[in-house]
């Protein structure tokens, strides 16, 4: 239970003069979900690339199932078993629902295994009705669950996500919500969000990043009514 | 699903084998097998640019060298079968090194289209700079501007003197153009042409699934680089000397136009475009009241501004519209007719 | 010595050269994201340009700095107005579309003039340098580009429409920020860009024979200086222009000037793989 | 675009021809006579005289009541200066259009694709151009000047002018790599010392550093053999440097395409050349053929070297036709094989039956005011360098253009 899937050693990230990301050490354990939180600019965003291989980190290590994936590609960290969902919906907008979903089940299965699930995926995100239609057509808050359904599809250990809620109607972040609980049984999630509301609905513990580096860990409450939490993150935003 | 492809299949071979045994009652086979030839390279910037989404102004290089590669190997053996595989493999080889640069080098589309149409360039200039004596490999002088003219042509594989030429290349070639057709459409149905669109569509998306873009990438580039090698090898049959004007600006701008008026996306469009063009410039001149080369620029600005998908997807959309009116009474089948639009 | 002398005057010429045709292109591409294929043809345009206005008895400095322009600027504005300006922000599409514009113009000039070369004589006698003659135009169109260059560094530098114009390089919503209407800015940066292109036309057309297909000569060697200079217009042409001169010119003189024109390519093809976003993209950032 | 309204019908009826009816129905007993030329593209400034020639000549014959009383239709089609359509419509003319006979063709490698086809087909093929020599092949006649033919006489001539040091610039393809060894032969033989020769592909433009290489070799005289519009910029840098007045130059093939009008008198003058033909000939037949072309096309401007070559051979192959009394290939050949002559606007041609090739005049020139002056006539010069390696008398299947090896 208690077994460290991702670990981050002094993961550091500087653009020209500008150190986004300082010497961050961060540990996630199996199965459990996880927040990051923070102001505009505080170095969680630059911490998901560095995660995810869309940025090479200036130094420090991650390390995923304890193997090190510090200057992995994308594509090799993904293929490990973690679903990755970016801010702006990334999705394959000429091609159908279904297709999308079935391409990513298909990298860790074969055709048939593939095609069971993503119809198991459909069903579970309530894709049904859309399946055929091209995802270009569809609204925004569809096309955000589409790619929750890419993510969940290739049934994976590791889940990150960042900004999942952004611009969605409140029906459409329960339904999130519910999906990212399910996730959990199988699988440990990091969400990067801004929604507090959606947070609290969700999360039970949080890491709060400020000027590049954790400023504090721990239970949702308990971080909120944190006196230094409220001046650099609520105080600012207020 | 097996069935209705078997279907299909069995349908587009008994309208292909029609269509082959139709056409030279209306042309003559020495008009229609360039126009086939092309249609081939057409395809073959349609697989990798209209699905894997790589816009190559270098087309005619692998074309080129598929020509060249056979020219001069079969100087140097004699029996065609063994060139025409050469020919075939030289330009994938190259496709793959060149894709493996690009795209390992992760070069945006403009980049990669000013590295192609730079190495389409070298491939003009150096074989044009071929023609002194120096310029030989094995037998087979290089030749420069002049090309290589006199090289064994297509014979029936075991039978140097048996010559595959006039109607009987243009039904091998009318063969090869359905084979090739067929394995592009299998390619485009399996596993990895689905990853190929979706990369067209969302080259991180692809990446964050946890698909190698770049690898994939230049296998497709490798396969249209075979393709484009595969016409180039018949065109050499056909002309019976090749040049460097193969590797020209012209040749490469002549292919996009023929998939943009085509349509991009469609299995079909950059065959008929370049057929149909083919001959447009093949009727063009036989006049000299207006000179070819407005006509084609018109063309291509016009569908640009007007037509960018091009011919087949508005015709297409055109059946459909007046197909659904008809259909009206009956909305259940309705939506039989979109599925094809990723296709 | 003479003959070194000799060969960096031809160096500083090739280098020259290769800034003069790229400008035009330079101009569009770095303010408007949009790459003029027919630019090979605006300069020929201009070339014809200024040799009608020769022809009818024009001096010849009037029409290749003041007619040339003007007309290919028209052209330009034509253009844009009739074509580019449906196609903002499709990159590639702007790039097939003046493709065919280039092959349409191919076909007109040839309607109207023949397919004949022309030209017409330097206007500058040869100079000479010890025991060598030296081609005395080539130091005018080095004088021509480098009043070019400043010319364009000035009025990105000091004028309105250069601030306006070096907003919109970075951002392309700038300039509707700014309160002008972005497609007045293109209109005017393309027809500055087309003239430039026809006045490069007109400077080397005495030297070089005309025809109605001499563009494509030099679209492919613009293109590659403009995209191995990367984002910024001055510093990217020149930088790139003498990076592939000097290339050029050294093979050309140790070898041949066809290697010397492969060398140029196959050095292209490096650069752009060492440095996909161009020179400047690495080096000279923020410059103009 | 300047075509008269004949020209305009001829076209349109070619188009109708050709795409309305599969296969064409001329009337039965005409003669069909193929044409295949590049009227547009980049070679047009060759094609398009030779076109306007090929008309001439036909229209006259037609005139004066045919070829043993036929008359001639043109099959006429433009190759628009793209390899692919030589082959095309070669195969159309003799399949489709089955004409009695082919003239045409200007570049090397388009001759060498139409050559193949023709031979096959056994279909009388004219080649009418100044090229590089050495083709063997019963099946064609070629009609135009020759290396050894021009440069033979021309580099003594210059070098005698001009120096013993002598630097060669050559386009690099089959014509310009044969020519110069010609011309080093022809400076060894006179005496002379050839210090280097470059060889440049034909869409380079920029002679700037060449100019600088040829002055610090010191040469005393230089040869160009170079081809097409881009090399043409060479002769006005030349000029632009100063060094027309320093070196002098004699060219192989400069004012074949009539360029000596396109450069100025200033950049032209004193270039000296060797040609079969130049419009400055004072024989009655240049004078009336000058005439004939002014009444036809407005003025005689236009009428160039491979222009009157393609005439002769046309008129060539006509006199074949008249003796041999049919249009039938093999009766033809033999007539033709009788070394038959005719006289034409660059003076007597005749048919050399061991190479096919043409023996004729050539004439020294030096331009002169954007003209040809005439300075020295050589009267029936062989095609010596072809006749060293072909006898179609003796072999008369042979099918290879040799390289001349010395």
């Amino acid at each position: 239970m208690a077994e460290t899937v991702l670990e981050t050693s002094g993961l550091t990230m500087t653009f020209g003069g500008v150190t986004a990301c300082d010497a961050v050490d961060f540990k996630l354990k199996a199965r459990e979900l996880r927040c990051l939180i923070g102001p505009n600019g505080a170095g969680k965003s630059t911490f998901f690339k560095c995660l995810t291989g869309l940025l090479k980190p200036t130094s420090g290590a991650v390390f995923m199932q304890g193997e090190e994936t510090t200057n992995w590609h994308t594509h090799e960290i993904s293929s490990l078993g973690v679903g990755i969902k970016t801010q702006v919906a990334s999705v394959l907008d000429g091609v159908t629902v279904h297709e999308n979903i079935w391409l990513a089940a298909r990298r860790f299965f074969s055709s048939s295994i593939a095609e069971t699930k993503a119809k198991e995926t459909i069903e579970r995100l309530y894709l049904g009705d859309i399946a055929k239609s091209n995802v270009g057509q569809l609204a925004h808050g569809e096309r955000q669950r589409v790619e929750l359904g890419i993510v969940a599809a290739g049934d994976p250990w590791l889940v990150l996500l960042d900004e999942p809620a952004a611009g969605m109607t409140s029906e459409d972040v329960d339904r999130m919500t519910e999906i990212i609980r399910e996730m959990t049984t199988t699988a440990a999630v990091i969400i990067v969000e801004h929604d507090m509301q959606f947070i609290r609905s969700i999360a039970t513990d949080v890491t709060v990043f400020h000027q590049g580096g954790i400023l504090l860990e721990g239970n949702v409450e308990q971080v909120m009514s944190d006196e230094t939490v409220r001046n650099v993150y609520l105080g600012k935003k207020a | 699903m097996r069935e209705i492809t078997l279907q299909r299949f069995t349908l587009s071979i008994i309208i292909a084998a029609a269509l082959m045994l139709f056409l030279p009652v209306i042309m003559n086979t020495f008009v229609l097998t360039p126009l086939l030839i092309y249609g081939m390279l057409g395809m073959s910037l349609g697989l990798i640019w209209g699905f894997g989404g790589i816009l190559c102004f270098g087309q005619a290089a692998f074309f080129g060298l598929g020509a060249y590669a056979y020219a001069i190997s079969a100087i140097n053996i004699g029996e065609s079968t063994i060139p025409m595989l050469i020919a075939v493999m030289v330009p994938a080889i190259f496709a793959a090194v060149l894709g493996a640069m690009m795209f390992y080098g992760r070069l945006g589309d403009v980049y990669l289209g000013v590295i192609t149409l730079v190495v389409t360039l070298i491939f003009f200039k150096f074989m044009n700079s071929t023609a002194g004596p120096d310029y030989v490999i094995g037998t087979a002088r290089l030749g420069g501007f002049n090309g290589i003219p006199g090289f064994q042509t297509l014979n029936i594989p075991g039978l140097p003197d048996d010559y595959i030429y006039g109607d009987s290349l243009y039904y091998v070639t009318f063969v090869l153009l359905v084979v090739a057709y067929w394995l592009v459409n299998w390619l485009l149905q399996s596993p990895f042409g689905r990853v190929a669109v979706a990369i067209r569509e969302n080259e991180q998306r692809v990446s964050l699934m946890g698909y190698d873009i770049r690898a994939r990438k230049t296998i497709l580039f490798a396969i249209g680089g075979a393709i484009a090698g595969l016409a180039g090898a018949l065109f050499a049959n056909w002309a019976e000397i090749v040049t460097p004007g193969l590797f020209s600006l012209s040749q490469t701008a002549e292919i996009i136009i023929w998939c943009i008026v085509g349509g991009l996306g469609t299995r079909l469009g950059p065959i008929l475009g370049a057929a149909g063009l083919a001959y447009l410039k093949f009727l063009l001149g036989q006049q000299a009241f207006i000179d070819n080369t407005i006509i084609m620029g018109l063309i291509l600005v016009l569908f640009v501004l007007f037509l960018p998908k091009g011919l087949i997807p508005a015709i297409e959309s055109v059946w459909k519209l007046s197909v659904g009116k008809r259909r009206r009474c009956h909305p259940s089948r309705r939506r039989k007719g979109r599925a094809i639009t990723n296709g | 010595m003479d003959l070194a002398a000799v060969i960096v005057v031809e160096t500083v010429y090739v280098i020259a050269s290769l800034v003069l045709i790229s400008a035009g292109l330079a101009i569009v591409f770095g303010m408007m994201k949009v790459i003029n294929l027919a630019h090979g043809e605006f300069m020929m345009m201009g070339g014809y340009a200024a040799i009608t206005a020769v022809n009818l008895g024009i001096n010849i400095y009037v029409a290749i700095l003041v007619i040339a322009p003007l007309v290919v600027g028209v052209i330009g504005l034509i253009v844009e107005r009739l074509v580019i300006r449906h196609l903002y922000g499709r990159l590639v599409d702007t790039m097939l579309a003046t493709w065919g514009l280039s092959l349409f113009f191919v076909g007109i000039v040839t309607m109207i003039f023949g397919n004949t070369t022309t030209g017409i004589s330097t206007p500058i006698a040869g100079i000479t340098v010890g025991n060598y003659q030296i081609n005395g135009y080539n130091f005018f169109i080095i004088v021509v580009t480098i009043l070019l260059v400043l010319a364009i560094y000035l009025v990105l530098k000091s004028t309105r429409l250069g601030l306006i114009a070096r907003g919109t390089m970075q951002r392309s919503d700038m300039a509707s920020a700014l309160g002008y209407s972005p497609d007045r800015i293109y209109m005017a940066t393309f027809f500055v860009g087309s003239a430039v292109s026809g006045l490069a036309g007109a400077v080397l057309a005495p030297l070089v024979g005309l025809g109605p297909s001499s563009g494509g000569a030099y679209i492919a060697k613009a293109f590659i200086t403009v995209i191995a200079g990367g984002p910024s217009v001055i510093a990217g042409l020149i930088s790139s222009g003498t990076v592939f001169g000097i290339v050029n010119q050294f093979f050309t003189f140790a070898m041949s000037p066809v290697i010397g024109e492969v060398a140029l390519l196959v050095c292209a093809v490096i650069l752009l793989r060492l440095l996909p976003q161009g020179i400047t993209a690495r080096f000279f950032k923020g410059k103009m | 675009m300047t075509m008269d309204r004949r020209q305009f019908l001829t076209a349109t009826a070619a188009i109708a021809g050709a795409s309305m009816l599969p296969f064409s129905v001329g009337a039965a007993d005409n003669i069909k006579f193929g044409s295949i030329m590049d009227t547009s593209g980049g070679f047009d400034a060759y094609g398009k005289p030779m076109d306007m020639a090929m008309r001439l000549a036909i229209d006259e014959i037609n005139a004066n009541g045919g070829l043993n009383g036929s008359q001639i239709d043109i099959n006429a089609y433009d190759t628009q200066s793209d390899m692919a359509l030589y082959t095309q419509y070669a195969q159309q003319l003799t399949r489709q259009d089955e004409v009695d006979v082919v003239h045409g063709g200007i570049l090397s490698a388009s001759r060498e694709a139409i050559r193949q086809i023709m031979r096959k087909s056994k279909t009388l093929y004219f080649y009418n151009v100044l090229y590089e020599g050495g083709v063997c092949d019963r099946n064609i006649f070629i009609n135009g000047v020759t290396p050894a033919q021009q440069v033979e006489v021309l580099i003594p001539y210059a070098m005698k002018k001009a120096g013993k040091k002598v630097y060669v610039l050559a386009a690099d393809y089959n014509y310009g790599q044969i020519t110069a060894k010609w011309i080093e032969k022809y400076i060894a033989d006179n005496g002379g010392e050839t210090v280097a020769v470059d060889f440049f592909p034909l869409d380079v433009s920029d002679f700037g550093s060449t100019i600088a290489k040829i002055q610090a070799a010191d040469p005393d005289l230089i040869v160009a053999s170079l081809v097409g519009g881009a090399h043409l910029s060479f002769f006005r840098q030349w000029a632009a440097a100063g060094m027309n007045k320093k070196i002098p130059m004699a060219s192989t093939t400069l004012g074949v395409g009539n360029e000596h009008k396109v450069l100025t008198a200033e950049e032209g003058d004193g270039i000296m050349v060797a040609y079969n033909y130049s419009q400055e000939l004072e024989t009655p037949e240049n004078i009336a053929f000058k005439k004939k072309w002014a009444d036809a096309y407005g003025d005689a401007n236009s009428i160039h070297e491979i222009a009157v070559s393609h005439y002769q051979g046309i008129l060539t192959w006509a006199e074949g036709v008249r003796q041999a009394g049919s249009t039938n290939r093999d009766d033809v050949l033999s007539a033709l094989e009788t070394g038959i002559s005719i006289t034409g606007p660059g003076g007597v041609v005749t048919v050399d039956p061991k190479t096919h090739h043409a023996v004729l005049d050539v004439h020294i020139m030096e331009f002169e005011g954007q003209k040809m002056k005439v300075i020295e006539t050589f009267t029936q010069r062989q095609p010596i360098d072809t006749q060293a390696v072909c006898d179609l008398a003796a072999n008369p299947d042979d099918n290879t253009q040799y390289e001349i090896k010395f």
